[in-house]
């Protein structure tokens, strides 16, 4: 369906830009002297209104129309009627050449295959969306009029970080770090909650929850990950490279946290090239 | 694209807008005299919050704001003049703390600028509509005359 | 599906527009005229193209469609409709993707439009218009991808800026950008003109309604962005000399003092290569207002950190648009000579005057914005230039180039006598020193101030309603032959008058505002009042409300003028969960003398609501003046529709009956 | 008049330099007043729980460092540990200053995550912080014997910071 359309599309705007090749004759062209004439026109007008004198008038006219004959004596050439054919030639095979160039783009940097396909998220959750999500309000209701339910705040967290709620994700992680003794893995959702919220940023409160973590568990990777990143955010690539591929060395070979690090180091390379 | 681009790549929301404020000072920072008040919110204009970047700290409610609006209060309870209120913060902070650049050597070019422009920019102005009226118009000799005619005619059976 | 097909439009109107570029002055070099329907069919295609890939983006933020990365990140399922729609600009590729969509929509309604013009010089215009296009096309695709997909996709969307959900500034930018992208035709035309090596009066009255266009919507936006930051922002204020509001001015003023200058070139065919350097300058600026300070150098070096592409992409643009174009300028611009000239005394060089003081206002705003910069770059000295410092040096300067206005118009072209002038003006130079000394007399602060503000704007408009009268011949001729001559005044002539008078408006509305303000602040609890001179204001009361996707505490206020009750209003302070942001929302109680205008802060336990109460006279007038300044834009446009460019034959034969 | 036509693109051409140059810079990035003058006079009180207070008398004599910190300060907790590194390393001695913090507050963030101050001062009002042009949280100040302030460093005291700025000129002034 998408090739129909993008076929379509690609056929009409070849037909549009090459069409004036494929004619022979043009319309007819102005040249603008027009312009003159309306001037002429104006000057009368504020003559006839005594907006002027009339030995300004007068001035005025001779003026406009020494004008009109250099204009005119430039003009004639632009009138002529002629055809190039390797130009047209030329044009033609462009124009094709770019719609084709655009598919070869497309085919580049759109995305093509999605089309159709489920998002896998969206496969998570059950039918009944909205139920969930009512469930949801229900649950962060309850929460809110009684705060001292750590799991509950876990739950709600969680669910946030999965619907793209980031902002209220971190606020029912410190809720739950403030309740239980914290772990490292609380904390790192929680520097995860704020590093998508900043879209990505590493800022000061995303850092302080990653350094949080390291401290109760050294080898959080998550932590170790993000940590790395903000090496990277503040200038000092050679670290964070350093600190991903000792990261990733202490992996299993495809594990899913070892394919994220190689991700990122490639996305790294590609944008470094 | 990766997981890791999709967030990482994010707005830089190309409608950046400048915070929205509470209109500070707040209630409780007025001075009972109504003039040193005046002075005061006069000053609180003059002076650039130094956390917020290029706002007064008479339009914010930064907490550091309100302290150096303290300050402004209490100097002016000391008796200061208006300039050595500006002085006193700008020993302590430095030129930058001041909304209007202090005329001085590295900002000479910023002030005498429109000076200079409208000087050196008149100057030329000037000179060239003097020359070019100097040249009065020639008269329309009768050939060209007929020629224009000619070239209206030409217009009007169009 | 739709994202994809918006990606591919997009990217097919990246090339269309790069080839164009090419071909146009390909075929031109050849000489075969079929390059002048190709130059006008791409045009149009990218226009086409652009356009239907706005309206995909636009769809997928109406149905909220997650798996694109723009609408997860600036939309929410639950957001209202009609703010999904406005989101789509309300985020950095949106707003790119309408940038490009004004762009190519100026280029084809010139398409459409262009049939009286000279092919070369049209042709050549849209093999700029072309190139600007595909510069921006291809940023929009290489560095700020529009339909970038989002896999998997969040439930639900990460909301817009709660700032941004507000009927004023949804209709801010667009306004804005079409002003901003008009300056590209008229940036266009001039560079096609200096490759012609010529321009005279024709160039003048193709480029003038453009001109006009961009700087009418450039004016409306910067009303609208006054006005929001007056009723939103809550601070008291509508100007601030900030970085984004300075980079809006500057193309305003460069804009202005080529729509002046432009009429001296289309009268007088001299002043021709500045004309061109001004259309030249005003749409880069156009270009520094939306990036480097909205986004790159000066609001955050930090995004620039983060998206060091983009910061270079668009300083490459500027460099070579700017670049390119002045040196193209340098090479040509003195085939362009003028062939009119003028005395000392004219109206010619009472616009030489006005444009030299714009050019340097402009020039002030532009160094007060990027000073700093610069002496952080070449010293460890660090500065700051606020308002003060505008007001101190560019409000003179701006004022005094006012007094200018009426005079202007009422100088003859050429050669003016100053005697007759001076004394049909000696009326609006007694009731200015009438208004000056009661305004001095009147105020209890800001006197001086005052006084010259009111002055200034009663010398505008008394001088503007006599240049009027003298031109209708009010009261020397029967008032029915006066009204013929109203009715055959040209609508140019019109807007002009109308424009002045809405800047006299203007100078008055913001005399008022600035000079005579009062305020007063204090805490207060329900049932508490405030004296403010005349006025009591009393709250009422304070409740919450929750809204679809805002809380909102309602302060509700009462206000009172002496014995007269002037009724209630509610102010707001709003929070938006999603975003964990909050907003203010001002009362206001206008009329036509003076705004009561209050806003409500978070509470203080035990002392109450703060509360700041402002007294703005004629505040009022400041969007009234703004408004009659756009008529006047809009008319002189007018103007120009009504006696086509194609009508040339009615115009010859008029000229023949004349004869 | 020729090379008049020329004048925008050489005034541009300097312009365009200026802001390659200028995009190297962070405006943010605030100078001091205070390097190279002497401490304002000040006598701050101890916080809550501690004994010692800090006056500008207890930084004369030896080569130290002024730290401005607060509990309520997300940046100061992410410096803190190398603050812990410098006081057990011994090399000069950190005094710090509590900024605007709740009382109490200073004195138990202390608790939980170590003390690496000589003594601290509490700075409860702010009042102090704008005499040291003060501009955020954390800020430290290098005062050498006579009391006179030689450098500030704004933000956290990074690892790279101490060994490559603060440490060494620490060390010159001691020798001084």
């Amino acid at each position: 369906m998408i090739w129909i359309l993008i076929a379509l599309i690609a056929s009409l705007t070849l037909v549009l830009l090459v069409a004036p090749f494929l004619r022979r004759t043009q319309e007819k062209r102005a040249d603008g002297l027009g312009a003159f004439a309306s001037q002429l026109e104006e000057l009368n007008r504020d003559r006839a209104m005594e907006m002027i004198s009339a030995d300004e008038a007068r001035t005025a006219e001779a003026e406009i129309k020494r004008r009109w004959l250099n204009a005119s004596d430039q003009g004639d050439v632009e009138n002529e009627e002629t055809i190039s054919r390797s130009f047209r030639t030329i044009g033609v095979t462009v124009c094709a050449a770019a719609v084709m160039a655009a598919v070869v783009i497309y085919l580049q940097i759109g995305n093509a295959h999605l089309i159709g396909a489920q998002p896998p998220q969206m496969a998570e959750v059950p039918e009944d969306v909205q139920g969930v999500l009512n469930e949801l309000e229900a649950l962060s209701a309850s929460l809110i009029e009684n705060p001292q339910n750590p799991e509950g705040w876990y739950v709600l967290g969680q669910a946030y970080m999965a619907m793209g709620r980031y902002g209220e994700a971190a606020i029912a992680f410190n809720n739950v770090i403030d309740q239980v003794e914290p772990t490292a893995g609380l904390f790192s959702s929680l520097g995860r909650a704020y590093v998508f919220m900043e879209n990505g940023i590493l800022g000061p409160p995303a850092r302080e929850a990653f350094i949080r973590a390291l401290e109760l568990d050294p080898a959080d990777v998550m932590a170790r990950f993000f940590l790395a990143e903000a090496r990277l955010q503040d200038g000092d690539e050679a670290r964070a490279i350093q600190e991903w591929q000792a990261l990733m060395e202490s992996l299993p070979e495809g594990s899913e946290a070892r394919v994220m690090v190689e991700t990122r180091l490639e996305i790294l390379e590609t944008e470094n090239r | 694209m990766t997981r890791f681009q999709t967030f990482i790549i994010s707005l830089i929301a190309a409608l950046v807008i400048t915070m929205p404020v509470l209109a500070a000072p707040g209630p409780d920072e007025t001075l009972e005299d109504p003039q040193l008040e005046a002075r005061a919110m006069e000053l609180y204009g003059q002076l650039r919050c130094v956390v917020c970047q290029s706002q007064a700290i008479g339009y914010s409610d930064a907490p550091l704001a309100g302290d150096m609006r303290f300050v402004v209060r209490e100097r002016l309870l000391a008796g200061d003049s208006d300039a050595e209120v500006l002085d006193y913060m700008q020993d302590r902070y430095g030129d930058y703390v001041l909304m209007m650049p202090p005329l001085q050597a590295n900002t000479i070019f910023l002030w005498a600028l429109p000076f200079l422009l409208l000087l050196v920019g008149g100057a030329i102005a000037f000179a060239y509509v003097r020359r070019q009226s100097a040249q009065m118009e020639t008269a329309f000799s009768a050939e060209e005359d007929a020629q224009i005619e000619a070239l209206m005619r030409e217009e009007g059976r169009e | 599906m739709i994202a994809e097909l918006g990606q591919f439009l997009l990217i097919l109107a990246f090339l269309v527009a790069l080839l164009q570029s090419g071909l146009i002055f390909l075929g031109l070099r050849t000489g075969d005229t079929a390059v002048f329907g190709f130059a006008r069919a791409g045009a149009i295609a990218q226009f086409v193209l652009v356009g239907a890939a706005f309206a995909c983006l636009t769809w997928l933020f109406a149905v909220s469609d997650f798996s694109v990365l723009v609408v997860a990140d600036n939309s929410h399922s639950e957001k209202p409709f009609i703010y999904k729609l406005t989101g789509v600009w309300g985020n950095h590729e949106g707003s790119m993707l309408l940038w490009c969509l004004m762009l190519t929509g100026y280029t084809g309604v010139l398409a459409w439009t262009a049939n009286g013009i000279a092919p070369r010089l049209i042709t050549l215009t849209f093999a700029v218009q072309s190139m600007i296009t595909a510069a921006f096309t291809a940023f929009l695709l290489f560095t700020s991808n529009p339909f970038a997909r989002l896999w998997p996709a969040p439930a639900d969307g990460n909301d817009l800026n709660p700032l941004l959900q507000d009927p004023g500034l949804a209709s801010h930018p667009p306004m804005l950008y079409a002003g901003y992208v008009g300056f590209s035709i008229t940036f266009s035309f001039a560079v096609a003109a200096l490759i012609e090596g010529r321009a005279d009066a024709r160039w003048a009255r193709i480029v003038r309604p453009w001109a006009l266009a961009a700087w009418t919507f450039l004016t409306i936006g910067i009303l609208l962005g006054a006005s929001w930051a007056y009723f939103e922002l809550g601070w008291g204020g509508w100007w601030a000399w900030d970085p984004v509001e300075n980079a809006s001015l500057m193309p305003w003023l460069a804009g202005t003092a080529f729509i002046h200058s432009l009429r001296v070139m289309e009268k007088r065919d001299t002043l021709k290569a500045w004309t061109i350097l001004l259309a030249l300058m005003a749409f880069p600026l156009s270009l520094v207002g939306t990036f480097l300070v909205r986004s790159v150098i000066i609001t955050s070096v930090h995004a620039f950190a983060v998206y060091p592409e983009r910061g270079v992409f668009i300083l490459a643009i500027l460099a070579v648009v700017v670049g390119g174009a002045l040196a193209l300028y340098g090479w040509r611009a003195n085939c362009l000579k003028p062939t009119g000239v003028f005395s000392e005394i004219s109206r010619e060089s009472s616009l030489v005057v006005n444009n030299l003081v714009l050019a340097a206002a402009c020039a002030l705003v532009f160094f007060g914005t990027f000073y700093p910069l610069f002496v952080t770059t070449v010293s460890d000295e660090t500065l700051t230039i606020g308002a003060p410092f505008y007001n101190a040096t560019f409000n003179p300067l701006v004022g005094t180039l006012l007094i200018l206005v009426p005079i202007s118009g009422m100088l003859a072209w050429k050669r003016a006598k100053p005697g007759p002038l001076l004394r049909q003006l000696a009326p609006a130079a007694i009731a200015m020193l009438a208004a000056g000394i009661i305004a001095f007399a009147l105020a209890d602060h800001d006197r001086l101030a005052g006084a010259m503000g009111t002055a200034l704007a009663v010398w505008i408009a008394v001088g503007l309603l006599i240049d009027l009268k003298s031109r209708l011949k009010l009261f020397d001729i029967p008032l029915a032959a006066s009204l013929a001559r109203a009715r055959n005044l040209p609508l140019g002539i019109w807007g002009m008058i109308v424009a002045h008078f809405g800047v006299g408006i203007l100078v008055l509305a913001i005399t008022g505002v600035s000079a005579w303000k009062t305020e007063s602040r204090s805490f207060m609890q329900p049932g508490d009042s405030l004296t403010m001179g005349q006025y009591e204001i009393v709250l009422e009361g304070v409740s919450r409300v929750d809204r679809d996707n805002f809380i909102a505490e309602e302060g509700l206020f009462h206000v009172y003028y002496g014995e007269r009750d002037l009724g209630s209003l509610a102010a707001e302070r709003r929070f938006y969960p999603v975003r964990g942001m909050s907003t203010t929302e001002s009362a206001v109680q206008g009329s036509a003398l003076r705004d009561v205008y209050i806003t409500i802060g978070e509470p203080v336990a035990t002392r109450g609501w703060p509360v700041h109460v402002y007294i703005y006279p004629l505040a009022f007038w400041l969007w009234v003046g703004g408004a009659i300044i756009s008529l006047g834009g809009a008319l002189s446009i007018a103007d120009r529709g009504r006696r086509s460019l194609l009508s040339r034959k009615p115009a010859a034969e008029q000229v023949q009956v004349a004869e | 008049m020729r090379l008049l036509a020329f004048l925008p693109l050489a005034l541009f051409a300097a312009m365009a330099i200026y802001f390659a140059m200028g995009l190297r810079e962070d405006p943010s990035v605030l100078p001091s007043q205070l390097v190279d003058e002497a401490l304002p006079d000040f006598d701050l009180p101890p916080i809550e729980g501690y004994q010692l207070g800090l006056s500008d008398d207890d930084l004369h004599g030896e080569v130290s460092l002024v730290n401005y910190f607060g509990s309520w300060c997300p940046p100061c907790l992410i410096e803190h540990p190398m603050l812990m590194q410098i006081s057990r390393s011994g090399v000069v001695p950190i005094y710090g200053i509590d900024w605007k913090d709740e009382p109490g507050a200073g004195a138990r963030w202390l608790e939980r995550h170590g003390n690496p101050y000589v003594r601290i001062g509490d700075d409860q009002s702010g009042r102090l912080a704008i005499e040291f042009g003060l501009t955020g949280a954390p800020e430290t100040f290098v005062v050498d014997r006579e009391g006179r302030v030689r450098y500030r460093h704004i933000g956290i005291i990074t690892e790279e910071d101490w060994e490559e700025t603060l440490r060494p000129l620490v060390l010159d002034l001691q020798s001084q």
